[in-house]
């Protein structure tokens, strides 16, 4: 008697429409002037670039190319493209395309025109399907910043040559192409058919625009939406887990949050008092008590599971290390009756509405030393650049987002004299500037891996900037959705989602 | 034909008003029955109980008013509004005030007939339109929203609508008072007039005694909620019984009189929730006995005149 | 005036009820230190800990106590909001008697600001003002002040303007009284109750635009005590089932607008008696 | 003479739009509209007419509360019509006002006793002590006694009659030269009317003033003054003695006026004249004689010509084609 | 008629001014205070060069008093300028993708508040002095009070989280959003016979209009009742009542529409205080409105399109106003401009 075979199993089905909430909003869908997150996230599903992360890792891989040579000491960069690109109307894409559209970059010289006009000298097209990009001096990263949306190519045909055009639907050569964008309320996506890789498994992508998080939650909750993204509440994601139905997915995350001491106003321009500061503060509590564990505590400026990373500022004072906070006061000539006078400034919204909590923690966890008084000051965002950047807050909250996935982007910006103007944190040390120089055109990885270690370590003594947490993804989504991966790129892939329907 | 028996009224409140006390009065057909006192003395609210349409915090607390053998004191307030219009109209005393300013005068007087008597809202127009000319307004101002009548002729809309549906009696609460002689002797002539033409009764509130003398058949003389003195008018004029009448009557200006010498009453009228004891008269009267202050003066009918005074009771 | 309240019925008991509510809530605000519990800005327990005996209302998102941040809260609000009704009193009444009184050219200018300002949505404008003048106590009670000045204006000069045509001010004018006499004898007196009303009412209000200010991130700065903002800092927990920092501040709110509705609502009713 | 008008005019320009008045032709409620009388040391003078036609507007003209729109105004001796600042707030000592509604004439948050000392005040004629004994003096005058306790009384708490008497108290507290009482009576209780007129006739006997007593009413009218004049609309269509006047009436809306009054005497009716409709508006104010429309002895004449105020026998004026 | 026309104009001649003031309020205050929409949406990272690039392009290098200048030379020429940030686009295209939003929910709440208030207020009324009069004033004062956003929590709670039968944010769910006619949903809804929208809309729109019309009916109780109250102690209706009318067209045909007069004549401001609540409902239920909006381009120093849509709310007072005085002139016939 032949044993009968078990019943196959029925082949899922996918279901054709995926709809993704998101409180995230699309600033221009321009890759000449889109500086932003979840802006950029849609271009990596409808546009593609030279280069790409492999989903999960912060690891890159060709994208439209097909192969690339590094000439001169790294300043010179051959694409070899791939011959079957095409946009989504069909009309195809080449060398003269990519160099058209990073020339108009540099031309419109919007938000992200750095990342081109900064780096690169020129661009020329070596034949149809070869380009050659000169920078202007050697960058050991450069394959990093074109995996960056600014180098996307895009038809000329449907973007102005030198104008920025902020609701364009036509999209690049990726997954996807924009069948419909109602601003700030919904972004339609559909599988382009001339896509040359593998089609995305679920056909429409609709992404709904949600004004806060709990209505996002809540939007999950009644079937809106099958996945909730950036950015739900810490005690909505506890909950969530909890239910049925759900699932939540927890990822890396590359945003870090910080404290800024303007190292021009006294008292901050002294060491002692910073380093105080910064031995007194509590990150754990931070985590524990606004975020709900939904992010954790940061001792570098680099982000933990990022090469390089060390643990300098625990290192050096542990964590709300009071004792030593109050042996450093002392130093610098305080005590409980002549207090430290802080004044603490926070943005309210900008970072979500848990920034009035963070302060308070911030401030309570200092005046625990018992010499130190905290005076907590906000702006609106906008008001806050502006003092900031004219240099008037002495102690600010920020928080960063990466360009480019590389230790560079977490350390040169806020250490290098001059590049952290923006801050309006004159930190300037010449030993910091030459290790950071250094770092950014060594080829050699291990070297690299040293130069950072003792950039972070010198960071945590001088402490002109002091490290809070870093955050983690979480993707909330009906269990029927599957192949959500979340990487430190804190991009979604929709080609990679997928919603069985029956069973 | 209305036969008011004994009519108490009293205005509930911190303090009760009793307003009126002890009123008798009877309107026959066709008859002009003045009603003068001054004011507070209860005239309105003696209208008003006739057609019972006190305010909430008045009440009847005893006596019987019959309109032809008909209680109205029990009747039912479904009965009544079929009694208002119909059987009892009213005409205020100001007429700039009593008229919907937002209907046309037309408009509003058909109201009236169409909500009493089923007949089309043609014909009911046309009978409406004919009522404004027996008041002596032209049919073309039919149209016309009260603010565009001077206050003469929205006295002749509110007596035109007291008579749409022929009733018995019209309470007219001092319909003049607030117009000038002239067009009070226009509105007077009218009165008199329609009681010729529809054989109406009126009960005709005043406090203008020369006026009641001149117009009304019998007056009743109302003084703080009691009735005085109730009598024909000549009467009341060449012979007044009681002392509150002849003071009034010497009060009066009168423009027939050479160098006439004025009189009046000292004292002020009296507060009706807390009233004098005795005779409600008496601190004012000149000639006030020792009982006035002690007990009510009875009810005294005296000839067929009724008169409330202890100089003629007891 | 005591007696009048006893005597006015439902409308009395409005105004007791209403001035129960004040009065305990000024109440709260003066002696915050001796009625809360624990310092309001200092986390004493866990995050959103449910209400226990340790914590009456339980405890907020980084662990402070609800019940200490409502007591004190009380402090933020009263002093912002009477402070900016002192403010918009303060110009609005003298520019009021002034602008009704003399009326012409000032009067038909000083009308045309207060009537845009006053037309216009009253949130809306101290949104803009609040967040451009950025947070603080000072500057929210400005941002409520510029919203409610054209409110006692109006209403000043409204009833100047009805008094300035009464017989009473006419004879005044008869006798041969001089502008600065009436306007203070006659005039002033008797505008007096209606500006208790209309400051009832108006308080009532601004507690509301104050709350909301503060809901929309726009008055004082956290960690102050603020009952709005509070809320705001609440909201994101609501909805799993947290209630207690959304549902404490919220309903002390409601509550001492209300109180401050009741003593507006009952004296206008009272007032609105007398007059007939 | 105390007081002389010549040719007294009042016109109200007519609310209407910013627009409007921008580009429409302007309209005018003619309230009055070219007056002249004169009233002597200690004579009651009256002006009697219906409701509009400017008897008011007459007595505030003449207390310079409004300003006229022409005319002239002497007063004792003094052209008063344009005069304004301290001279005419010195005039008022000497000009004071009596009105009909003695329950909004009073401020109801002022005591009654601060009510009467207010013009001793203002004038700087008494203060203190010394004031508030002029003023329980004046109390006990004109007949509200206790004085102390009516000093310390709120209007709300007098009854109408009481408070015209404040109203009087208010008035003769300067010892004026001329009062304009205008209807003092007409809001007063019919039994209390004599008491307020005898009170005004006391006080002129006393301090030997004169009132322009204003009135609707023809039988106080009679009861009370000197001379009288009657208005319509506007305009003073007779004047006189006030025994010529009710004696010898001669113009048709007199006569009309007087044939209305009902008399207290069941069945004496007068003979009427009738007049037709009612008084016009005084914005658009008939052509000729403004009474012609309803004049029962109209001639073609006057719907053409207005007719001018003549003396017809030694102090009788009337403004009448019949006459002319 | 022709004065009807002047009227009319002399509306429209002072909103002028009062838009001025307001606009010349918030330009002033906007731009002498720190933070500019350049620097709010370069963000951080951008060189003070490219700043210095945006701020000459935005003409925010120009003196203050010449900005003021060539912003009112547009804005007499209708023009409100284009929006300084995220895409540059015209302000007014900006608005009218946000006005349609609050528009439908004023209009929904006004309407909610209106019958609420009514009926309440006609119940006061009618029963003046007795319980249900003090409970109905009760009510007119707690409606009033009930702050905003916590009473539109409640109702997220009650009806979209323990009942889960009403949507707590949103306009309408993306897919089922109707053919663009009007921006109104409903009404596009309904032309384009599209029920299962308009269903979704009008649950949408189901929580937001209850609690802002809630709160604002407290407010028309209060009117209705007093106004009715002084309409029925006029003579009038004594007058109607001797005449033996029925209880009913006294109460509606001459009672309730006397009553409803005064209240017309205040409904333009009501709706200020709808606009203003609506920022708040905006903000609890993320509806994509004005409210929203408006608290979005602050925070980012949109000069522009701040300016325009503080312009543009008050052109729209001063509309309704206008259209409100002239359906009062219609109805009261003593009105005639
Ligand atoms: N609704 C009421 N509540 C309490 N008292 C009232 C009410 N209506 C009238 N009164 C009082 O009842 C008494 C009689 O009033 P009524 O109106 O009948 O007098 P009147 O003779 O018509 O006076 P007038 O000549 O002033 O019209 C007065 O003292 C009055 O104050
Ligand atoms: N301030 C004003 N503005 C416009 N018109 C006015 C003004 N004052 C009075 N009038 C008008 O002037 C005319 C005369 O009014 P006035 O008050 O002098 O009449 P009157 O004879 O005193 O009448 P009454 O007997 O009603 O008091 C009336 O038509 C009135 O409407
Ligand atoms: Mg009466
Ligand atoms: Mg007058």
């Amino acid at each position: 008697q032949k044993p009968t075979p078990p019943p196959a199993p029925p082949t899922p089905k996918y279901a054709d429409t995926i709809t993704i909430g998101t409180t995230d909003k699309i600033s221009d869908l321009d890759p000449a002037m889109a500086y932003d997150f979840f802006t950029w996230e849609v271009f990596n599903n409808v546009m593609e670039g030279p280069f790409k992360y492999k989903p999960g890792t912060t690891d890159l891989e060709k994208g439209i190319i097909t192969d690339y040579q590094v000439q001169e000491g790294g300043k010179v960069y051959i694409l070899k493209l791939r011959t079957d690109l095409k946009f989504a109307d069909g009309s195809p894409c080449n060398a003269n395309t990519l160099k058209w559209s990073i020339e108009r970059v540099a031309r419109i010289n919007g938000d992200p025109a750095w990342f081109v006009t900064d780096l690169v000298d020129k661009v020329d097209v070596l034949d149809n399907y070869t380009l050659k990009i000169t920078l202007k001096s050697p960058l050991s990263f450069f394959p990093a910043i074109l995996a960056v949306p600014t180098y996307f190519p895009i038809p000329p045909d449907k973007y102005p040559a030198d104008k920025v055009s902020s609701d364009n639907t036509a999209g690049g050569v990726g997954p996807y192409r924009i069948v419909k964008f109602v601003r700030d309320q919904q972004l339609v996506l559909e599988a382009n058919p001339y896509y040359y890789g593998t089609p995305p498994k679920t056909k429409t992508v609709v992404i709904k625009f949600y004004k806060d998080a709990t209505t996002l939650r809540l939007a999950l909750e009644s079937g809106e939406i099958d996945i909730a993204w950036k950015t739900l509440n810490p005690t909505d994601i506890n909950s969530l887990k909890t239910k049925p139905g759900i699932k939540v997915w927890e990822g890396p995350g590359s945003f870090i949050r910080y404290i800024v001491f303007n190292t021009k106003i006294p008292p901050f321009d002294n060491k002692l008092v910073r380093q105080a500061l910064a031995a007194a503060l509590d990150r754990n509590s931070i985590a524990q008590k606004v975020f709900l564990g939904t992010v954790d505590p940061l001792y570098s400026l680099i982000p933990n599971g990022m090469w390089g990373h060390i643990d300098a500022f625990k290192d050096k004072y542990g964590e709300a290390n009071l004792d030593l906070a109050k042996q450093l006061l002392r130093q610098a000539g305080y005590s409980e009756s002549n207090k430290l006078k802080v004044e603490l400034w926070y943005t309210p919204s900008h970072y979500g509405d848990t920034e009035a909590d963070v302060a308070a923690l911030i401030k309570e966890a200092w005046e625990k030393t018992g010499m130190v008084e905290v005076t907590v000051k906000s702006a609106e965002w906008s008001t806050y650049l502006d003092l900031t950047r004219k240099g008037q807050l002495a102690v600010t909250l920020y928080g960063w987002y990466p360009d480019y996935m590389d230790p560079d982007d977490y350390t040169f910006p806020f250490l290098h004299t001059g590049s952290n103007r923006w801050l309006g944190n004159p930190y300037s040390d010449p030993e910091m500037d030459k290790m950071l120089e250094q770092a950014e055109v060594e080829p050699d990885q291990s070297k690299r891996v040293d130069l950072y270690k003792n950039i972070q370590i010198k960071l945590a003594d001088d402490a002109p900037i002091v490290p809070i947490f870093q955050g983690k993804l979480y993707v909330a989504s009906k269990d029927t959705v599957g192949g959500i991966v979340l990487d430190p790129l804190m991009l979604l892939r929709y080609y990679l989602i997928y919603k069985q329907v029956g069973s | 034909m209305l036969k008011v028996e004994d009519l108490a009224v009293h205005y509930i409140g911190r303090k009760t008003v009793r307003a009126l006390e002890e009123v008798s009065i009877e309107v026959k057909k066709g008859e002009i029955m003045g009603v003068v006192g001054e004011s507070g003395s209860g005239k309105t609210t003696l209208g008003l109980s006739i057609l019972k349409l006190l305010p909430p915090n008045g009440r009847i607390v005893n006596g019987r008013i019959y309109l032809d053998d008909l209680d109205i004191t029990s009747m039912t307030e479904e009965k009544m509004r079929e009694i208002r219009g119909k059987q009892i109209s009213m005409v205020f005393q100001d007429p700039m005030t009593s008229l919907d300013p937002l209907m046309s005068i037309g408009d509003q007087i058909t109201e009236t007939i169409t909500t009493h008597e089923k007949i089309p809202k043609r014909e009911a127009e046309e009978k409406a339109l004919s009522l404004l000319e027996a008041v002596g307004i032209s049919g073309d101002r039919f149209k016309d929203f009260p603010h565009q009548l001077s206050g003469g002729m929205r006295q002749r809309v509110m007596i035109a609508m007291a008579l749409s549906l022929n009733p018995k009696l019209i309470v007219a609460d001092e319909p003049t008072t607030a117009l000038d002689v002239i067009v009070q002797d226009q509105i007077m002539d009218l009165f008199r007039s329609l009681r010729e033409r529809f054989g109406v009764a009126f009960m005709f509130i005043s406090h203008d005694l020369s006026l009641e003398l001149e117009v009304a058949d019998r007056i009743a003389v109302m003084y703080g909620g009691w009735l005085m003195e109730l009598s024909e008018s000549n009467k009341i004029a060449e012979d007044p019984l009681s002392p509150y009448t002849k003071e009034l009557l010497a009060a009066i200006p009168n423009i027939e009189l050479e160098d006439q010498k004025l009189r009046f009453i000292p004292g002020n009228p009296p507060d009706l929730s807390n009233p004098p004891s005795g005779c409600r008269f008496h601190p004012r009267c000149p000639s006030k006995m020792d009982i006035c202050s002690e007990k009510e003066p009875p009810i005294s009918n005296i000839g067929g005149r009724v008169v409330r005074c202890w100089l003629y009771g007891g | 005036m005591l007696k009048e309240i006893r005597s006015a019925g439902v409308d009395g008991l409005m105004i007791i009820i209403g001035l129960i509510i004040v009065i305990s809530v000024t109440f709260m605000a003066v002696f915050s230190e001796y009625i809360a519990p624990y310092d309001p800005i200092t986390p004493v327990g866990g995050a959103v800990e449910p209400p226990s005996s340790k914590f009456i209302m339980g405890t907020d998102s980084i662990g402070r106590d609800v019940f200490s941040r409502v007591v004190f809260g009380s402090r933020t609000i009263m002093f912002v909001v009477l402070l900016s009704t002192a403010m918009s009193m303060l110009i609005g009444i003298p520019l009021g008697i002034l602008s009704g009184y003399a009326g012409g050219l000032l009067d038909r200018a000083l009308s045309l600001v207060m009537d845009s300002i006053y037309a216009f949505p009253g949130l809306i404008l101290a949104i803009a003002i609040a967040a451009m003048l950025g947070p603080g106590v000072y500057n929210t009670a400005v941002s409520l002040a510029v919203v409610y000045i054209p409110t006692y204006f109006r209403m000043v000069r409204g009833q100047v303007l009805s008094l300035r045509e009464q017989l009473f001010v006419e004879a005044a004018r008869a006798i041969g009284a001089r502008g600065s006499r009436i306007m203070f004898k006659y005039i002033f007196p008797n505008l007096i109750y209606i500006i208790a009303v209309v400051f009832s009412l108006n308080v009532a209000d601004a507690i509301l635009t104050e709350a909301g200010l503060s809901f929309l991130g726009l008055s004082v700065v956290s960690p102050t005590p603020d009952w709005g903002f509070d809320l705001k800092n609440g909201q994101r927990y609501f909805l799993s089932g947290i209630w207690w920092p959304v549902v404490f501040p919220g309903v002390m709110i409601i509550l001492l607008a209300l109180g401050f509705g009741f003593l507006g609502e009952g004296l206008n009713a009272i007032m609105g008696r007398e007059e007939r | 003479m105390l007081l002389s008008v010549y040719n007294l005019v009042k016109y109200f320009p007519v609310a209407r739009s910013f627009i409007e008045r921008l580009f429409g032709e302007k309209r005018y409620v003619k309230a009055v509209d070219g007056i002249s009388f004169e009233i002597g040391k200690a004579e009651i003078f009256s002006l009697v007419g219906e409701s509009g036609s400017g008897k008011t507007t007459t007595g505030k003209l003449i207390l310079r509360l409004i300003e006229p729109t022409s005319g002239k105004i002497v007063f004792d001796g003094v052209d008063i019509t344009h005069i304004r600042g301290e001279k005419l707030r010195e005039m008022r000592r000497h000009m004071q006002v009596i009105y009909q509604d003695p329950y909004a004439s009073l401020n109801p948050r002022m005591r009654v006793g601060d009510a009467i000392r207010d013009p001793l005040e203002v004038h700087g004629i008494a203060r203190g002590e010394e004031a508030k004994s002029i003023v329980l003096e004046m109390l006990e005058k004109v007949g509200l006694t206790p004085p102390e306790d009516f000093y310390r009384a709120y209007p709300r708490s007098l009854s109408g009659g009481q408070r015209q008497r404040v109203a009087i108290a208010r008035a003769m507290i300067t010892k004026p030269k001329l009062v304009v009482a205008d209807e003092p009576v007409s809001m007063i209780d019919v039994s209390l009317r004599a008491s307020i007129l005898d009170l005004m006739l006391k006080f002129r006997d006393e301090i030997g003033l004169s009132y322009l007593f204003i009135t609707h009413d023809l039988a106080v009218a009679k009861y009370i003054s000197d001379r009288i004049a009657i208005m319509y609309l506007g305009k003073i269509v007779e004047m006189g003695d006030k025994k010529e006047i009710f004696s010898n009436p001669l113009h048709p809306y007199t006569k009309a006026l007087m044939s209305a009054i009902p008399v207290p005497i069941p069945g004496r009716r007068r003979e009427r004249i009738k007049l037709s409709g009612e008084i016009p508006s005084p914005i658009d104010v008939p052509s000729g004689c403004r009474f012609h429309p309803r004049c029962p002895s109209k001639m073609d004449i006057c719907s053409e010509k207005e007719p001018e105020l003549l003396e017809v026998s030694k102090g009788h004026f009337i403004a009448c084609h019949l006459l002319a | 008629m022709a004065s009807l026309k002047a009227y009319i104009a002399t509306r429209v001649v002072l909103t002028v001014p009062m838009i001025l003031i307001l606009l010349t309020l918030v330009f002033f205050v906007m731009r002498v205070l720190p933070g500019n929409p350049v620097i709010a949406i370069v963000g951080m990272k951008a060189s003070p060069k490219y700043i210095a690039e945006l701020e000459h392009q935005l003409g925010l290098d120009k003196p203050l008093w010449q900005q003021y200048l060539d912003y009112l030379g547009k804005l007499i020429q209708g023009d409100l300028g284009t929006s300084m940030i995220w895409g540059r686009r015209p302000v007014i295209a900006e608005i009218m993708d946000h006005f349609p939003a609050t528009l439908e929910l004023t209009i929904c709440s006004f309407i909610v508040s209106i019958i609420i208030g009514i009926a309440t207020g006609m119940i006061a009324g009618v029963k003046k002095g007795g319980k249900v009069d003090f409970s109905m004033r009760v009510y007119s004062i707690v409606a009033y009070s009930l702050f905003i956003p916590w009473f539109g929590m409640m109702l997220q709670l009650i009806f979209g989280v323990w009942l889960n039968v009403l949507p707590v944010g949103g306009r309408i769910d993306p897919l089922l959003e109707p053919k663009h006619i009007t921006g109104l949903y409903i009404i596009d809804s309904i032309l384009t016979l599209n029920f299962k929208s308009l269903v979704n809309a009008l649950e949408h729109l189901a929580l937001p209009s209850l609690t802002l019309g809630i709160v604002l009916s407290g407010i028309y109780t209060r009117l209705v009742r007093s106004s009715l109250i002084e309409v029925f102690s006029q003579d009038f209706i004594r007058a109607c009542r001797a005449r033996g009318l029925k209880t009913s067209s006294i109460l509606f045909r001459h009672g309730l529409k006397n009553a409803l007069i005064p209240i017309l004549t205040m409904m333009g401001l009501q709706f200020a205080l709808l606009l203003a609540g609506a920022v708040l409902t905006e903000t609890t239920f993320s509806w994509p409105g004005m409210g929203t909006f408006l608290m979005e381009r602050i925070e980012y120093r949109d000069f522009t399109t701040v300016q325009g849509t503080i312009a543009f709310y008050a052109l729209f007072v001063a509309l309704v106003s206008l259209v409100v005085d002239l359906i009062y002139a219609y109805v009261d016939p003593r009105i005639r401009y």
